[in-house]
């Protein structure tokens, strides 16, 4: 296990720097200036000379990488070109919301994904299965912009159940609950579906293994041949479509958190690119991967607890 | 030696490999519609000038978000005038052609990442480690930063969905390598002297190509609705393209006063992914020959 | 004569497929006594699993026995509800499998699994279920008993696996054990291990054992009476002695001649031709007649009833030699069938 | 040795393996260093001779398939010397190596695996003289339609995929293909271990037409000592990666000299029901090769192991005329 | 920003309570995007303006309703000579820091708008001012380098706002503003939400409201379902699309009035063929804007006048003074020329409204006969696409901060400014004369006509052509009552309660 981390946590390294390099070196080569952007229509050409000059993007590419990597191997991710801010603190106050949303996609995609796939093993080929099934395929194939209008306007506009958008109360609260829903929901969804037919086909090639038989043979009860010899190895590749399914979630908040107005990574990204903010595009990225090798460690590392066979080192 | 056989039973089995699929493909009900939706798709818009009396740019700025069921726009125009019918048929060709660029292209790459990382030990951690790199990069933001470098257009976001497509095709390719490198048969040909070339193309590729199919077909869902996502951040076809993800967008703001500029488009959208996965999850099962004893 | 622990009459097992309903087990019957073990041999896919399959009602799920009787203790086993047929299996009857290496839960402990029937069963709590556990571990040969409670069956070699399986079975004290050719998997040395511990434990414990095997030197060495089965039909049945001595139909003739002998250097070979039939394929008179060396007009054309050549010794051939013996209720009743 | 009395011609020597080793690298921990080696094929040295079959028997991963493997080629040679034709072979680049490749062939055990499900069984045969041959498209055809009769097929057969055929069916297309290049030599990896009895007796005899047609030499791997004794000449006994035991069949299955093979020998069920030998039982199972024991490999289950076997490994001498053992005590 | 390109588009009012008699003096807003900074030098986007307007006052201020400019920090001002202006000071006003305001702080202020170290965006404004000098405690004196007639204007432009030179010494006026206006800052969670709250201390005597909440919300669908039920009270930039859904919602009132915006279409002026008149003249002759005009729920006024009526510098006279929708003849060119036979790229920036003009431009201009492909870009890549001048015709906007003509013309067409905002790279000496003219002279009538003489001059020319006049709008919650909108997009809360 121990062998484990390290292993990843030097990969994880590796991988950062490639990142930043590909996101540095492509934010370089796209076209549009940040300067210009900050400057605004009125700016004059001197005006953006003098804002590039300030911002260093007149150095050579290589020597604003060496020093981009220079600061953040010392923690300083650099300061947004569009506010000054420190980029560490404008993803700090949005990292919080976006990791509720992601979590709280996550168990409604984990909840929904693995009871409709459970019915739909159990009963295959019943029009129950059928139904999950179709509902599944549905959750996959619906744009996920378009099912969060379609929610806000049923339930926060004309049930008035839930408000519309927003994130600001603690997410223990009431409040902050009926918050979290809808985006949930609309996130949630896709994944929920994939999950669903992970679990749905996982189950039924577990349920055909010999040992389920052998199970059988010694009159294990049925719902102990589920439970307990069918499930907990069919969660292996479920577990594993769940942590894939976390980076696509990640890759989903940057629409939902414009969609309900959620202050969250997602949304600094997108606004990060559409201003060529190149220190806060790096910032976010570098976090959304990070997260994303940790959430897969985290995958690693329940793999471990759930199949004894599989051992790090 | 005499070699005694029932002629019977085997002519049953003499039929083609693909025919057999396809048999089998047929027994899955959902398959079936599927296969119907996308091959409607095909038609709409191989014939899309056919289908249609409207230009799917001519406005109409008198006529506009017409409901559906008006006189001569049995969907409905747009807030240009512009009939959706036929943009909707146009969309099925932009949607297809996308589908198809965006999935062949990362279906080549993935394909050879794969097959080299899986071929060869010493090249896979490194292969491997790249494509971790662009696994790591959630999907959209991928496509944002390569539509942010080569411009907005329909050509760039399949190239930018097909460079999202590489890392995971790589690792299915790759999965399928190595088991069936270990094959008795890949095993025969190293014996008999076939050259890694050879054994690759010939004899692996042939065999990882199941799940490679599979993955095409759930692929070009993927893509579709990714060109979708992407229009909605601006991102997508340029206008007046009748792409449907971006008349669901441009449609959003008129979701009230004219809900069908949504609706009509997004439910293209559903039935084509829909269509699509379940003709893959058809194919996955119909190309498993686990699934042989079944009924 | 007292019953039999075990008695199949006229079994008939059918699969559903996707070329329309096939029987694999086509009207077989036979017994298991007490004490004693009678091996099924054939090649394969010629039923012997679906045979047993059937008796443990374990079958696919799209399998289904259509006719025929299984009597355990003379209680009728269809009659049984699910609930009543899962409280027999692993206590009363219960089965070992071939690949031991995927017989066994590969995420649950070798303890858990073999807790598992004692505490079923037998409602044993679980420290004397392990107890016990451990006590069967030891009686199977497994060292170290205690310490294997708590592993999982990757850690354990195949023959090690084996005699869990082997273990696991035994723990409610089966009247009845199903072998389905539980060392084909594993090596000669580890084999003779194995057999004869089956062998031992059978004594020990009274059993009846029905073994499913395709190696002859298997059925020499274990069986007291052996079926002899050919496409989903019985051939020929007997004790073991008349079986290898005195086979009858041309099959089993077939089998032992495509055995190398390891004693005797001089023996040639005598392949059967050709290959088994499929499930599905039509053959009139004799399945076996298009790869019989001897086969007549009459085999192509009608089936042979089941011939008894000596007590206890049947042969279901046009040729299978009468050795005078009153044919019994059975057989009788069969051929006044055809 | 060599007297000259009228002993019948020395037969030629084909293949000759010098203390052959093949090690797998174990590797583990962060930077993923070889912290040891699986012993696959410790010390393996033996003669074959042209028109012989050598049988190889052993238990399951002492390394039987690692020996057929490294002899053609297949995996990278450890240590030692292998000598094909009197040429040695083990260093040859991979041009001068394709060569030998069309006089040494494989069969493989699973006739299932074997054969590329994809692909027509004419196409595959048609592969190998495509691949070393100049023949044109109709002198294939032509060929590919001879092998096809040659091992007991038809040439309707030639359109249909593997998964159309019977297993042992399919053992002859593995037959085919092995000798389509007319090879001298063909190792035989269980090539019909797989195969119902019935069926094996078919390919066996097979096997042996063909051996006698072609002056062929077979290396004949095998856990079934029946089917050894049936059809080789000589056997090779292997434990743990190591040779234990080698002789003319007669010699080894008559007399064994090493414990091991005799325990082998005895615990092979008998398909008869008269004479019920007792058996030699051997307690345990093979030790890791990743970490093997000390002295001679076999003393941990040896039931005439001394202290003696603890610390030296016996060697491989000749005790009898033709027949090798490494045993400090045999007999 | 001065662009009318909605930075911060919409926002909205309304509170859930519906107003009664003790509802919270609290007025949430809504924009698209956050404000990019809270300094009035260092930003240039509408919607940190919207916030520093609250925060922080100028010199001068235009009055909304006579167009006229007023003193407002500023007491009173004279002009010895065209050079120089002497600005007195109002008395007694304290930053919200209590520093105190006076001639030092103005001074301040405007030279660090214009140190080239500042790098702000908006240094341009101040460009013509040579020096300004103490001359007391409430008296400024500003020398310019030449004569230059929009002074006023520029000093009540919001980024002319005055800050608090200790608190810019102290602190980040970007993340912490401190100014002397009505409402000072209180919070600012970035890419959520800013917070002001009352200064109970303003020289005005304090506003009505305890509380003003700047929220963002990107997509303007959801800004109106939470302005519906009262997550929000206040919008503005309403889009087109949507208005009849806001005018639909019981709760909320809508208002619209003329602005200063102008959007128009432009030629790329460096292009050989956008040199030739009569494929100007085409090319106006084939854009129907009276239709497109009717399609945009009155949110646009209809003029051919660069100089909106808004601006100073319009003269009716301009109205109909471009070329007159004519598809007979635009088709009749077309054909006579081959205008047809080489495609125009028509570059957009990918905002809804820009989408719009282009899509039906490109339909009214294949109608008659030319080949025109859109190209839509990022805002970040429009801009210095644009700059650079990498296309054929292209849509651009000016919301005219100031409201005064030279505003418009100098930044947008005049030569010295091609590689920077004069991005349809017109470069006209006659005009670039009168541009100059209107710049340095004092005497405002007098700008006037040479401003008129400008714009017809343009239009004579065909060098740009106006799609609308945009139209100001907000929609707010009933209960907000005396919010008044500045014909150029902004506004002031300082008068605004709820009932
Ligand atoms: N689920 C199923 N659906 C359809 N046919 C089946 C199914 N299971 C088994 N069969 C068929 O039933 C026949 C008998 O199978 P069975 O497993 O009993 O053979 P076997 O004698 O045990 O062979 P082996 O020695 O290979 O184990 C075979 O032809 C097989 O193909
Ligand atoms: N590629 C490999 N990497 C690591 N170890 C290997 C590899 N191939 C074989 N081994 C190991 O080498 C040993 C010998 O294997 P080999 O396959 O040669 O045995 P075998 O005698 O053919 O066994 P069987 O009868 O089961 O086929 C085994 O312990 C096996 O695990
Ligand atoms: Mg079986
Ligand atoms: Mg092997």
């Amino acid at each position: 296990m121990v062998s484990l981390i390290i292993q990843r946590t030097l990969q994880l390294v590796f991988l950062l720097f490639g990142i930043s390099f590909l996101v540095f070196s492509s934010m370089h080569i796209a076209p549009g200036n940040p300067a210009a952007v900050i400057g605004g229509p009125t700016a004059t050409a001197s005006d953006i000379e003098a804002i590039e000059e300030n911002l260093g993007l007149n150095d050579p590419f290589l020597t604003q990488y060496a020093r981009y990597v220079g600061n953040a191997v010392q923690g300083d991710f650099g300061y947004s070109y569009q506010t000054t801010q420190p980029v560490a603190d404008a993803i700090m106050v949005r990292f919080p919301n976006t990791l509720k949303l992601a979590v709280a996609s996550m168990i409604v995609a984990v909840i929904i994904g693995i009871i409709t796939g459970l019915i739909s093993a159990l009963r295959q080929n019943s029009w129950l299965d059928v139904s999950a099934t179709t509902f599944a395929l549905a959750g996959i194939s619906i744009p996920n912009f378009w099912l969060g209008a379609l929610l806000i306007l049923v339930f926060a506009v004309n049930l008035q159940w839930l408000p519309v958008g927003g994130m600001s109360s603690p997410w223990y609260t009431l409040d902050g609950i009926k918050e979290l829903i809808l985006p949930a929901i609309t996130l949630g969804t896709g994944s929920a579906a994939m999950i669903a037919r992970m679990a749905r086909s996982s189950m039924l090639e577990v349920i055909r293994a010999d040992y389920v038989r052998t199970a059988r043979a010694k009159g294990v009860k049925e719902k102990n041949v589920i439970w307990i010899h069918t499930l907990k190895n069919a969660m292996i590749p479920i577990i594993t479509i769940i942590g894939l399914n976390f980076g696509f979630l990640l890759g989903g908040t940057i629409i939902t958190e414009k969609v309900f107005a959620i202050n969250g990574v997602g949304r600094l990204m997108i606004d990060a690119i559409a201003a060529r903010d190149f220190p806060m595009v790096q910032g976010s990225v570098l976090l959304v991967a990070t997260l994303f090798v940790l959430v897969n460690l985290l995958v690693d590392i329940i793999y471990t607890y759930i199949d004894p066979r599989i051992k790090y080192d | 030696m005499a070699t005694v056989e029932s002629v019977k039973t085997k002519d049953k089995k003499r039929e083609k490999y693909i025919v057999t699929t396809m048999k089998r493909l047929f027994k899955n009900k959902l398959a079936i519609v599927g296969l119907v939706i996308v091959i409607l798709q095909i038609i709409l818009a191989l014939f899309a000038p056919f289908m249609t009396a409207h230009d799917p740019a001519a406005q109409n700025l008198a006529n506009r978000e017409l409901p559906v069921f008006s006189d001569g726009h049995w969907l409905g125009t747009d807030n240009y005038g512009r009939d959706v019918w036929s943009r909707i048929v146009f969309g099925a060709r932009i949607s297809l052609v996308v589908g198809i660029t965006a999935v062949s292209l990362g279906l080549i790459g993935g394909t050879i990442l794969g097959l080299l990382a899986g071929y060869y030990r010493k090249l896979d951690a490194i292969i491997m480690r790249f494509v971790d790199l662009l696994f790591s990069f959630p999907g959209i933001l991928l496509a944002m930063l390569i539509i942010a470098i080569l411009g907005t257009s329909l050509v760039n976001v399949a190239i930018a969905i097909s460079i999202w497509s590489i890392p995971t095709c790589a690792r299915i390719v790759r999965g399928s390598v190595l088991s069936i490198k270990e094959k008795e048969y890949i095993m025969a040909m190293r014996s008999m002297g076939a050259s890694d070339l050879r054994i690759m193309i010939r004899h692996i590729l042939p065999n990882a190509s199941a799940p490679i199919i599979v993955f095409a077909t759930m692929r070009m869902a993927t893509a579709i609705l990714s060109t979708a996502a992407l229009s909605y951040l601006g991102l997508g076809a340029q206008p007046p393209t009748p792409e449907w993800g971006a008349m669901i967008s441009q449609g959003q703001d008129f979701m009230w006063s004219a809900p069908h500029l949504t609706i009509v488009p997004g439910i293209a959208i559903m039935l084509t992914v829909f269509a699509f996965n379940v003709l893959g999850d058809g194919l996955r099962d119909a190309l498993d020959p686990n699934m042989d004893l079944q009924e | 004569m007292t019953h039999a622990l075990l008695e199949v009459k006229n079994l008939v097992t059918s699969f559903r497929t996707s070329g329309g309903t096939v029987q694999a087990v086509k009207d077989v019957s036979f017994h298991v006594h007490k004490g004693e073990t009678l091996c099924i041999v054939g090649e394969s896919g010629c039923g012997k699993s679906i045979t047993s399959l059937s008796v443990m009602r374990l079958l696919p799920s799209n399998g289904e026995i259509e006719s025929g009787e299984i009597l355990l203790d003379n209680e009728p086993l269809q009659q049984l509800s699910a609930d009543q047929m899962r409280k027999l299996r692993g206590n009363r009857m219960s089965m070992i499998f071939q690949e031991p290496m995927t017989a066994l839960n590969p995420v649950l402990t070798i303890g858990y699994q073999l807790r598992e029937p004692l505490m079923l069963h037998k409602g044993v709590s679980k420290k004397d279920a392990s107890q016990q556990g451990i006590e069967l571990l030891r009686q199977v040969g497994i060292p170290n008993p205690e310490k294997r409670l708590n592993q999982y069956p990757h850690e354990l070699s195949g023959g090690m696996r084996q005699r869990v399986m082997i273990a696991m079975s035994l723990a409610c004290n089966p009247s009845l054990l199903i072998a389905d050719e539980p060392t084909t998997a594993l090596d000669v040395t580890i084999q003779a291990q194995i057999l004869d511990l089956i062998n031992d434990l059978k004594k020990d414990f009274d059993m009846g054992v029905m073994m499913i095997t395709h190696d002859m030197g298997v059925v020499a060495e274990v069986a007291d009476r052996v079926m002899v089965m050919y496409a989903g039909k019985k051939i020929e049945e007997g004790p073991v002695e008349e079986i290898f001595e005195n086979p009858q139909h041309p099959y089993t003739r077939g089998l032992l001649n495509s055995v190398p002998n390891v004693d005797d250097p001089d023996f040639e070979l005598e392949p059967i031709p050709g290959n088994m039939p499929g499930l599905d394929e039509q053959i009139t008179g004799c399945r076996f007649h298009p790869r019989c060396p001897f086969a007549t007009d009459k085999c192509r054309a009608e089936v042979p009833p089941e011939i008894t050549v000596s007590d206890g010794h049947f042969a279901s051939c046009w040729y299978a030699e009468k050795k005078g013996v009153e044919l019994d209720e059975h057989s009788r009743d069969l051929a006044a069938k055809t | 040795m060599n007297t000259a009395e009228t002993l019948p011609p020395k037969p030629e020597i084909l293949l000759e393996l010098h203390n052959v080793k093949k090690y797998f690298p174990i590797k583990s921990g962060v930077l993923k260093r070889v912290t040891g080696n699986v012993k696959a094929v410790e010390s393996v040295s033996l003669k074959l001779y042209k028109g012989e079959s050598l049988g190889v028997v052993g238990e399951s991963g002492c390394g039987k398939s690692t020996l057929g493997r490294t002899i053609l080629g297949l995996e990278d040679l450890t240590d030692g010397k292998i000598q094909f034709d009197q040429q040695e072979i083990q260093d040859l680049k991979k041009k001068e190596k394709k060569k030998f490749v069309k006089e040494m062939q494989m069969i493989f055990q699973d006739p299932y695996a074997s054969l590329n499900p994809r692909q027509r069984v004419g196409h595959a045969l048609d592969e190998v003289f495509r691949m070393h041959t100049d023949m044109s498209a109709q002198e294939r055809k032509t060929a590919v339609m001879d092998l096809l009769t040659e091992v007991g097929l038809k040439a309707e057969h030639y359109d249909r995929y593997p998964h159309e055929f019977s297993g042992g069916q399919r053992q002859r297309i593995g037959i085919a293909r092995a000798i389509a290049l007319n090879p001298q030599f063909i190792i035989c990896d269980e090539a019909v271990s797989a195969l119902d009895v019935s069926v094996q007796a078919q390919v066996l005899k097979l096997l042996k037409t063909l051996q006698d047609k072609y002056n062929l030499s077979y290396l004949f791997i095998s856990h079934d000592l029946g089917v050894v004794r049936y059809f080789c000449d000589r056997v090779l006994v292997m434990y743990l990666g190591n040779t234990v035991e080698m002789g003319d069949v007669s010699s080894i299955f008559k007399n064994p000299l090493h414990p091991y093979t005799q325990a082998l020998l005895s615990a092979i069920p008998r398909p008869t029901v008269k004479a019920k030998k007792e058996r030699v039982r051997l307690v345990g199972e093979m030790p890791n090769p990743a970490n093997p024991p000390t002295g001679c490999p076999f003393h941990t289950r040896c039931p005439i192991a001394q202290e003696v076997c603890k610390v030296d490994k016996p060697e491989f001498i000749e005790h009898r005329e033709n027949h090798f053992a490494a045993c400090h005590f045999p007999g | 920003s001065e662009s009318t390109i909605p930075e911060g588009a919409e926002g909205s009012g309304g509170d859930s309570s519906g107003g009664s008699s003790d509802v919270d003096q609290e007025i949430i807003y809504a924009s698209t995007t956050d404000a990019v900074g809270l300094s009035p030098i260092m930003t240039n986007d509408s919607v940190s303006s919207s916030v520093t307007e609250q925060v922080y006052e100028k010199l001068f201020v235009r009055n909304p309703e006579t167009m006229e400019i007023e003193p407002m920090l500023a007491e009173s001002y004279e002009t010895p000579d065209d050079l120089t202006w002497v600005i007195t000071l109002k008395e007694g006003i304290e930053f919200q820091d209590g520093t105190p305001f006076n001639a030092e702080a103005v001074k301040y202020t405007f030279d660090k708008l214009r140190d080239p170290e500042t790098a702000a965006p908006r240094a341009s404004l101040l460009e013509p001012v040579d020096e300004i000098t103490v001359v007391d405690e409430n008296t400024v004196e500003i020398k310019t380098k030449y004569p230059y007639g929009p002074l006023l204007a520029a000093l009540s432009h919001s980024n002319a706002a005055i800050v608090s030179p200790t608190a810019d010494q102290e602190q980040d006026l970007m993340q912490e503003p401190v100014g002397t206006g009505p409402f000072k800052f209180s919070s600012w969670a970035t890419g959520d939400q800013v917070v002001l709250e009352k200064n109970e201390d303003y020289w005005g005597g304090a506003p009505e409201l305890d509380r003003v909440v700047f929220k963002v919300v990107p997509e303007t669908s959801t800004a109106i379902s939470m302005l519906q039920t009262g997550e929000v009270n206040f919008l503005d930039a309403l889009p087109t699309e949507q208005i009849s859904r806001i005018e639909s919602i019981d709760n909320v009132e809508v208002t619209k009035q003329d602005g200063t915006p102008v959007y128009y279409l432009t030629f790329n002026h460096s292009k050989d063929r956008n040199q030739d008149p009569d494929f100007r003249k085409a090319v106006a002759s084939a854009i129907d804007r009276d239709a497109f005009v009717a399609n945009l729920n009155d949110l646009g006024v209809r003029s051919d006048s660069i100089l909106g009526p808004q601006v100073f510098g319009y003269d009716e006279s301009a109205d109909d003074a471009g070329t007159p929708y004519d598809p007979e003849m635009a088709k009749q060119l077309v054909e006579e020329n081959g205008y047809g036979d080489e495609p125009i790229k028509l570059l957009s920036a990918n905002r809804d409204n820009f989408i719009l003009m282009a899509e039906i431009v490109q339909s009214q201009l294949t109608e008659a006969g030319f080949t025109v492909e859109i190209e839509t870009m990022e805002w970040a890549t429009f801009l210095d696409t644009a700059r650079s001048g990498e296309y054929d015709l292209t849509f651009l906007s000016w919301s005219n901060v100031t409201g005064d003509g030279s505003e418009m013309l100098y930044p947008n067409f005049h030569s010295d400014n091609i590689g920077a905002s004069n991005r349809a790279q017109y470069n006209n000496p006659e005009f670039d004369e009168l541009v100059e003219a209107s710049r340095t002279t004092i005497d405002q009538e007098e700008r006037q006509s040479i401003l008129n003489e400008a714009n017809q001059l343009m239009l004579a020319e065909d060098a740009a052509i106006v799609m609308y006049h945009g139209v100001v709008t907000s929609a707010t919650d009933q209960s907000i009552q005396g919010l008044q909108m500045d014909p150029n997009g902004q506004w002031s809360l300082y008068n605004v309660t709820r009932e």
